[in-house]
């Protein structure tokens, strides 16, 4: 039995667990009202449905999640011990990549067989596929039917339905946040397991302070001290990402989000509110070619035009320029949604008061749609400082501590792509370098963040 | 209180001057609020302008027509087993290049693509019957005459193209091949398929994980979570994981998708699980401020008529979260289609020279694929590296349609 | 459920793609194989060539045997011994060594340049971080560094550290560049650390810059900015003489003569490693390193993408590599 | 202070009992020890100045109070003799037995149709589409606003003026038929007629339905109510038949409030 | 049908004037070819069914309908003279002349202090934080509210009881001292202590500004009120001195609804 008509199969025994149960619930429950009480009668019928349906599907859908695991070793098992097999080679790759050609073809993956071999290797494949695929199917339906008879059973007019349905829908939701966390809790610990290796070569002090940055000299084997010193690269994603980036990103975004929700007729709104959205989705490379290839010139013109000699071709300004561009959306999207969501009486309240439309949106809008709007200005900060291609192609790669915006700067992200690609060796600290990065942005961001809802709680201002 | 005051007097000059003041304000700040709209709008534009002024010539080609005996040309084919290894054995190469400079001269042969005998196998593949004939067959320019005819290549090729336009054999015209043919050597031949199904699966994949469990995590954290310092720990570390640079995904996704769990390497599976990853705190985030803003009011409502903790969110939350919802999923997925950087880390970054059938097969994604045309040597790929960004940008924008017309639907004010 | 495709379970999987990863400069030359060999075998379907950097590539091809690891490592430098070593350590026994051509360390500045002659001594002075170990560089302009070269800026986009393109750099220009000094020959001997150090080490205030793996981005860069030169492969310098020009190093060019017959001084070879133990299990191995025999000399379509091809007796030794499947010997590497 | 629930006029059945309720804000206090019971035969109304806590305590007899983080409530209430602060009771349908029409009109932003289909079509009461039909226009009738809506029953309840959401708030609670009704100043957005339509409506469901109203207005709490409870910064004063506490209250300060003479 | 507006007990200046108003949501009128003059030194009372257009005509008045995007007014209205519909009139400085007060409380999501001072900080009538104090608190005071909340004014006003909320809104139209003053149901959240606190204030306010009061009260009308103006289905049926409307209604339908003989 195959995989998809299991799958049928068991679609259908849903289906008809939840039409016979809603309709026996229905039944029931026309009785139970009929004869009074109330709370005779708990949960709709369609709840009764998913109660049985769930109960038909869930166990058999866990067993043949197990089983798929299990049974291809049951089937190799007996494919080895059948005669054909006694001829394959001892040699792991060879043997192994014979069986997986018999079974592709076996399956029907594969036409012709490449190996000689495993041509012998077809039929004992689809003997054994096919008997532990029908023992799979067997043991599902019957699991299926003993869930769905089960709840069956449990239809009672009084019988809680929805709230087992619903603990179900908040399960799932739970398992879905922590899931989530288990992201971070991944992250975090791989992290950590690293960047402790990282520091056992390598002073945290020197890497928190130190200020000349040049892994490649260690790998050289010139010493770790004053190779791993990250102050210019924190200073580089600072001064690129938070502060240059920010400047164009923070005012277009918010005015732009302004405008469009306060002043700007709905169907310019309408159109513009997606279009400008499409600027975070133009690839990076392309950001980078326009800020390597028109920007930084034109800068670098500028800055040699007003006196400024040491201007390099690669500038922290128009990487972050650029970058800021990108990011526009991020800040006018969401405060633009928060701004729209804030009631129609706050505007009315403020308006009546004689306050002009903008100290309406300076002094009523903007407070209560406050977490939106920083949720946004973080996810925009967030994103420049992940942000690579462009810092690699228009700031350059070299990490110097300099508060001239037309010098070249690095930024943590961009070493840590540089780092973990190309030549990498797990075990030196040019490598672990860059978990020690990630764990450093890590724990600045995460500062970062709670800085910022510290600020929100304090002053969030709820309506309605 | 003694004071008596009396109605404002509107008409002092002091009051005259501060209104004249907030008017000034208030057309100060409207106009930096258009001015922003219109700054924000030119850099697209630009851009765009510019992606479509290289790219569009991406989307054309330039063709020779070559006239071939084929019944004298040296071809071991016979033309009633016609297959697939006996085309490839067939020495096409040869006879193309033959043909050309029989046909137009001894340099003739650099003209046309070096894969032009690809054009010959598909007709005699199409029509074996063609063997015994003298057909005219329109073969792709070189990347040299190519570029040439779009009036971008040396000055030997222009008298070249000059010249060939006015016996009437060149002709430039839609490249079908480009949007059906996958990535490639020759720029004259490649195409951007397998990129643009690879990025189809993918963003799938990216989609089918990450929209649910985002819109399911924000809608625990705000909705059910009890508020305590665990759901700020929480709340902060997602908001914090958007921070995270995306090759750290990319990371995270080799270890556990390809060396624990051992799924395929290059597959849009595990492209779009890693990029699901990455796109899921964006949902997160952008859901929980949605629904924040739903005015409990609202919830009161349906609450108390008896509405079930999940009834009241699916039914009335949900729907009026769901515009902010999509903003977050448009600006994630955007950026999701956008990525190169932790993709290749579970190598996506391949030449792939067929589409994916599933999303088990090695593939590659349209920003990959600009990414590696971008840095090819011939400068055949320059106009195809912007045709690719156009395509990308379609394929965002038919993205972000769905959404947006979703996002517009459900937005209501209250 | 998951495990049908690529795991066979219990089998441990098979593949009928082939494999490549590694160097990006000879990524566009494995392609062009892939390309021709599928053209030449009917049904095979083409081969996945991953561009990772010749020293990622290293690593994922030592990782191990099997379904999941690759069969092929492209690199623009030999195998080193610590990664022979680590190929050895997971299981990685039989190595075949193809050296599939030569490609050219291109030294390049705009056609509207102030046409340069360097020598690697030169290059050293100017990029070194340290030069001769006399403490930090501190040359601005050209002619800081030699009289007779122009009082312009230096100003040098290369490849990141990270690519096997800058250890040909410090390897074939730097080295030699420094060890005109004795002092430095004899340090050699003395502390190779320290040697290493002083004649590979580039200086980190500007000068030389990093321009990620991105070529044709320097390319453009040098078109934008007259007075920088670029490094990066011969195949770019050949595409793009209408912009730029080539810079001759101790006065020899270079072009495909000079690079083939090794007397430019930045030529280096380029190669593939392949696994023994995947010639038998993965179909089309074997061809496709026969696509690469047909196509490497002088007329093949791998010169025609920008390839040098390697010298008559190198492409026989190849050749009869390619056939006789014969093992590198790990002792000889460095 | 007279906690007691008394005797009252008609012998009744009791549907609801409070004791010894408390309910604080944070650390605010906003009811202080009020035992009450509800019949099912009477009209109860809580009358009180503003602020003193009558919304506070008509939240917690359906559970509306948990909502709100911060409050928190001590005590017992009952219904039907059940303690509807158990773990085994059922909130979801302790709200349903028990409605609630709120002090500020909160229609939802859908139809006005919709508006009133809600509470039918999770509770399962109507068997089809007729049939929600006819629950709609009956709820919209009850509630005195079918003839304004009747032609645009799939406009947004949003955009009904002040009166007309409150009337739709209220068709939209009884369409549920709850066996108790909360209703939180529900005329004070009404003018007479409607006002009287929905008295008319409190005296038609009286006797099927516990009825208990929060209003400010003492005329009206003196025609619908058989009972009356005064509620004076969080305590509950007095509690006794409606008569007897605007004709002869036996409190100070109820007699002060009711007279007007007050604050 | 009666549009012109009659001499009225006392002679005063007339403050606004409104003639042949029409205002329409889409297609729907809601106001039909409205005249009526707003006295100096009298209170005007609306009165009228639930939708009728009540809220609407005074939102006209001070143009607060501009908001609506589907709302158009037609016709012609004047302050002091001055056509505010007009082009030349500046909104800003109509609306904080014509202050109002919403059906439905909306204070803003700030501190109580901060929803006072919202108003005279934007005017500049404050010189100083000694004197927004002084403002906020005499306007809370005559709000009514200043007791209930001088111990907490930096909370926030959301965390307020239904009435409270509505107080503050008014102590924030007052603080602005504006010229009219436009209540639309001020006191329907209001217990009768509220009530009379700002029926009070409405008396002393009066003569000072113009006062335009929307109710559904009658008994409020008449007390606060020296003429009323009763609105039917979008049309004014009758306006005049409000002895007379009470107790010589001229028109049918005005009596009807007066005695509560409607619908
Ligand atoms: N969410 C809340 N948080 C804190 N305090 C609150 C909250 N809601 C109400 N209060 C306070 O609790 C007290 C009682 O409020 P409640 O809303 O019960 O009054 P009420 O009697 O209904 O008044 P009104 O007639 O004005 O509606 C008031 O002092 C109020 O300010
Ligand atoms: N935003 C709107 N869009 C469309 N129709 C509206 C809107 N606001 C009000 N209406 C309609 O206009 C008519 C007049 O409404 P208005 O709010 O002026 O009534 P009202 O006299 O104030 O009633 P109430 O006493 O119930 O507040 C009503 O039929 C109402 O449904
Ligand atoms: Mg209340
Ligand atoms: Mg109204
Ligand atoms: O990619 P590389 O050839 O420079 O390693």
């Amino acid at each position: 039995m195959t995989g998809p008509a299991i799958f049928l199969l068991l679609a259908g025994l849903g289906a008809i667990a939840w039409v016979s149960a809603r309709a026996r619930a229905l039944r029931l429950q026309g009785v139970a009202r009929a004869s009074g009480r109330r709370d005779a009668v708990h949960s709709l019928p369609g709840y009764h449905g998913w109660y049985v349906a769930l109960w038909t599907l869930i166990p058999a859908a866990l067993f043949l999640a197990v089983w798929a695991n299990v049974s291809p070793g049951l089937v190799t098992q007996d494919v080895l011990s059948s005669s054909a097999a006694q001829a394959l080679p001892a040699d792991g790759f060879s043997r192994s990549s014979i069986l997986g050609e018999a079974r592709a073809i076996a399956t029907g993956a594969q036409a012709g067989a490449f190996n000689p071999l495993s041509q012998g290797l077809v039929q004992p494949y689809k003997d054994a596929i096919g008997k532990y695929g029908l023992a799979g199917a067997v043991l599902a339906l019957v699991l299926a039917f003993a869930g769905g008879a089960y709840a069956f059973t449990r239809v009672r007019p009084d019988f809680r339905a929805r709230t087992r349905v619903e603990r179900l829908v908040m399960a799932s939701l739970l398992i879905a946040s922590l899931l989530a966390i288990i992201t971070t809790v991944g992250i975090v610990a791989s992290l950590l397991w690293e960047s402790f290796r990282f520091f056992s070569m390598v002073n945290p002090i020197d890497f928190l302070f130190g200020t000349k940055w040049s892994p490649q000299s260690a790998a050289m084997g010139y010493g770790n001290e004053d190779a791993f010193g990250a102050v210019p690269l924190f200073w580089g994603t600072i001064f690129i990402g938070a502060i240059i980036a920010m400047i164009v990103a923070i005012p277009l975004g918010l005015m732009s989000a302004i405008y469009l929700t306060q002043y700007a007729n709905p169907a310019v709104r309408r159109w513009m509110k997606p279009t400008l959205e499409m600027l975070a989705g133009v690839p990076t490379v392309v950001y980078g070619y326009f800020a390597a290839l028109t920007i930084a010139p034109a800068l670098r013109d500028f800055a040699v035009s007003i006196g400024i000699q040491s201007a390099s071709s690669e500038s922290a300004l128009a990487a972050g320029l650029v970058m800021g561009v990108m990011i526009i959306p991020f800040v006018s999207s969401m405060a633009d949604d928060s701004i729209a969501a804030v009631p129609q009486s706050m505007r009315d309240g403020s308006l009546a008061m004689g306050a002009t439309t903008s100290e309406t949106i300076r002094k009523v809008l903007i407070p209560a749609a406050l977490p939106g709007v920083v949720g946004g200005v973080l996810l925009a900060v967030s994103r420049a400082i992940g942000e690579t291609m462009i810092v690699v192609m228009a700031a350059g790669l070299s990490a110097n501590l300099t508060l001239n915006p037309f010098a070249s700067v690095t930024t943590v992200t961009t070493q840590i792509v540089q780092l973990l690609t190309g030549d990498q060796e797990f075990d030196s600290a040019k490598t672990l370098a860059a978990f020690a990065l990630g764990l450093v942005l890590f724990i600045v961001t995460l500062l970062l963040n709670i800085v910022a809802l510290r600020v929100v709680k304090k002053y969030r201002e709820a309506y309605d | 209180m003694t004071t008596k005051r009396l109605p404002t007097d509107w008409k002092s000059d002091v009051m005259r001057n501060r209104i004249a003041r907030r008017y000034a304000a208030e057309r100060r700040f409207r106009l930096i609020g258009l001015f922003a709209v219109l700054l924000s709008a030119a850099f697209l534009a630009f851009l765009l302008f510019t992606m479509l002024g290289n790219g569009l010539r991406g989307f054309t080609r330039t063709e020779i027509a070559v006239k071939i005996d084929f019944a004298a040309s040296p071809l071991l084919l016979d033309p009633n087993a016609i297959t697939d290894e006996a085309l490839s054995n067939a020495n096409l190469p040869m006879v193309t290049s033959d043909a050309v400079t029989k046909a137009l001269g001894a340099d003739a042969d650099d003209w046309v693509s070096p894969t032009a005998w690809i054009v010959l196998r598909d007709r005699i593949k199409a029509d074996p019957k063609i063997l015994s004939r003298t057909e005219t067959v329109t073969l792709p320019a070189s990347t040299e005459i190519d570029r040439a005819a779009k009036g971008d290549g040396s000055p030997e090729a222009e008298a070249t193209v000059d010249r060939l336009k006015g016996a009437g054999l060149l002709t430039t015209g839609f490249n079908f091949n480009f949007l059906t043919a996958s990535d490639g050597t020759d720029p004259t031949q490649v195409g951007i398929w397998g990129a643009f199904k690879g990025s189809l699966l993918t963003m799938l994949v990216t989609l089918a994980l990450s929209f649910p469990i985002g819109v399911a995590t924000a809608l625990y954290l705000e909705e059910y979570a009890r508020k305590n310092w665990l759901t700020d720990i929480i709340e902060v570390s997602i908001n914090n994981l958007a921070a995270v640079p995306s090759i750290i995904f990319g990371l995270l996704g080799l270890s556990i998708f390809l060396n624990f769990l051992h799924l395929p390497r290059s597959a849009a599976l595990v492209g779009g699980m890693t990029l699901a990853l990455m796109t899921m705190p964006v949902i997160v985030i952008a859901g929980r401020n949605a629904i924040k803003s739903v005015p409990p009011s609202i919830r009161d409502a349906a609450l108390g008529i008896g509405a079930s903790p999940v009834q009241v969110v699916f039914h009335h939350v949900l729907p009026l979260a769901l515009p902010g919802i999509l903003t977050g999923t448009i600006i994630g997925m955007a950026r999701a289609l956008g990525e190169t950087a932790p993709l290749l880390m579970i190598g996506m970054r391949a030449f792939i020279a067929t589409p994916p059938g599933g999303i088990t097969d090695p593939a590659t994604v349209l920003p990959v694929q600009i990414f590696l045309w971008s840095d090819e040597v011939s400068k055949g790929f320059v106009e195809k590296t912007s045709a690719a960004i156009i395509v990308l940008l379609i394929f965002l924008l038919a993205m972000n349609g769905l959404a947006i017309y979703l996002r517009n639907k459900f937005e209501k004010r209250w | 459920g998951c495990g049908d495709q690529s795991s066979g379970g219990g089998a441990g999987g098979t593949r009928d793609q082939i494999r490549a990863v590694g160097s990006s400069t000879v990524y566009p030359f494995a392609t062009a194989v892939a390309e021709l060999f599928v053209q030449g075998n009917a049904g095979m379907k083409s081969p996945i060539i991953e561009s990772t950097g010749t020293g990622g590539g290293m690593k994922l091809f030592c990782a191990g045997v099997g379904a999941q690891y690759p069969d092929i490592a492209n690199a623009s430098r030999r195998i080193k011994k610590s990664e022979f070593d680590d190929c050895q350590k997971n299981g990685v026994k039989d190595i075949i060594e193809v050296q599939i051509g030569v490609d050219g360390l291109a030294f390049a500045e705009s056609n509207r340049g102030p046409g340069l002659k360097l020598t690697p001594k030169i290059v050293y002075e100017a990029l070194a971080a340290n030069p001769y170990g006399k403490g930090p560089n501190k040359t601005q302009n050209w002619n800081d560094v030699d009289p007779s070269l122009p009082a312009i800026p230096i100003s040098v986009f290369g490849p990141p550290s990270t690519s096997g393109t800058r250890d040909s750099l410090a390897e074939l220009i730097l080295e030699k560049g420094c060890q005109s000094d004795p002092a430095m020959k004899a340090l050699k001997d003395e502390n190779e650390d320290e040697y290493k150090a002083t004649c590979t080490r580039v200086r980190e205030d500007g000068k030389y810059v990093d321009s990620g793996e991105n070529d044709n981005l320097i390319v453009q860069k040098l078109d934008k900015n007259p007075n920088a030169i670029g490094v990066f492969g011969y195949s770019f310098l050949e595409e793009n003489n209408d912009k730029l020009n080539d810079i001759p190093i101790d006065g020899v060019e270079a072009t495909y003569e000079t690079v083939s017959t090794g007397k430019y001084p930045g030529a280096r070879p380029l190669y593939i490693y392949v696994k023994k133990a995947h010639m038998q299990a993965i179909p089309g191995l074997q061809g496709f390193l026969n696509a690469y025999a047909a196509n490497w000399g002088p007329n093949g379509a791998l010169t025609k993408r920008g390839m040098v091809a390697a010298p008559e007796d190198v492409r026989k030794g190849s050749a009869e590599a390619v056939k006789s499947l014969a093992v590198l010997d790990g002792s000889k590497l460095k | 202070m007279m906690h007691e629930p008394q005797t009252l006029v008609p012998a009744t059945e009791t549907k609801m009992t409070a004791r010894d309720v408390n309910v604080f804000y944070g650390d605010k206090q906003a009811i202080k020890g009020v035992s009450i019971d509800v019949d099912m035969d009477n009209v109860t109304a809580f009358i009180g100045p503003s602020g003193c806590g009558k919304s506070t305590f008509l939240r917690t007899l359906n559970r509306m109070n948990d909502t709100v983080a911060s409050a928190r409530v001590e005590g017992t209430i009952t219904l039907d003799g059940e303690n509807i602060y158990a773990s085994s009771m059922d909130v979801v349908q302790l709200r349903a037995r028990v409605g609630m029409v709120f002090q500020k009109p909160n229609p939802f932003p859908k139809s006005i149709y919709e508006n009133i289909a809600y509470g039918p079509r999770i509770h399962g009461l109507a068997s089809g589409k007729a049939d929600l039909d006819i629950i709609v226009e009956k709820s919209l009738r009850r509630a005195g606003l079918w003839d304004e809506v009747k032609d645009r029953l799939h406009d947004s309840g949003t955009a009904l003026s002040g009166g007309q959401q409150q009337r739709l708030c209220i068709g939209r609670a009884i369409a549920v038929e709850p066996e108790v009704i909360l209703m939180d100043e529900p005329c004070s957005a009404l003018d007479p007629i409607a006002t009287a339509k929905i008295e008319e409506l409190i005296h038609e469901l009286r006797g099927r339905y516990a009825i208990v109203i929060v209003t400010h207005n003492m005329q009206q709490a003196a025609r619908v109510s058989q009972r009356t409870a005064f509620f004076h910064l969080g305590e509950l004063v007095e509690y006794g038949v409606t008569s007897d506490i605007f004709t002869n209250p036996r409190q100070e300060r109820t007699k002060d409030y009711i007279t007007g003479r007050y604050g």
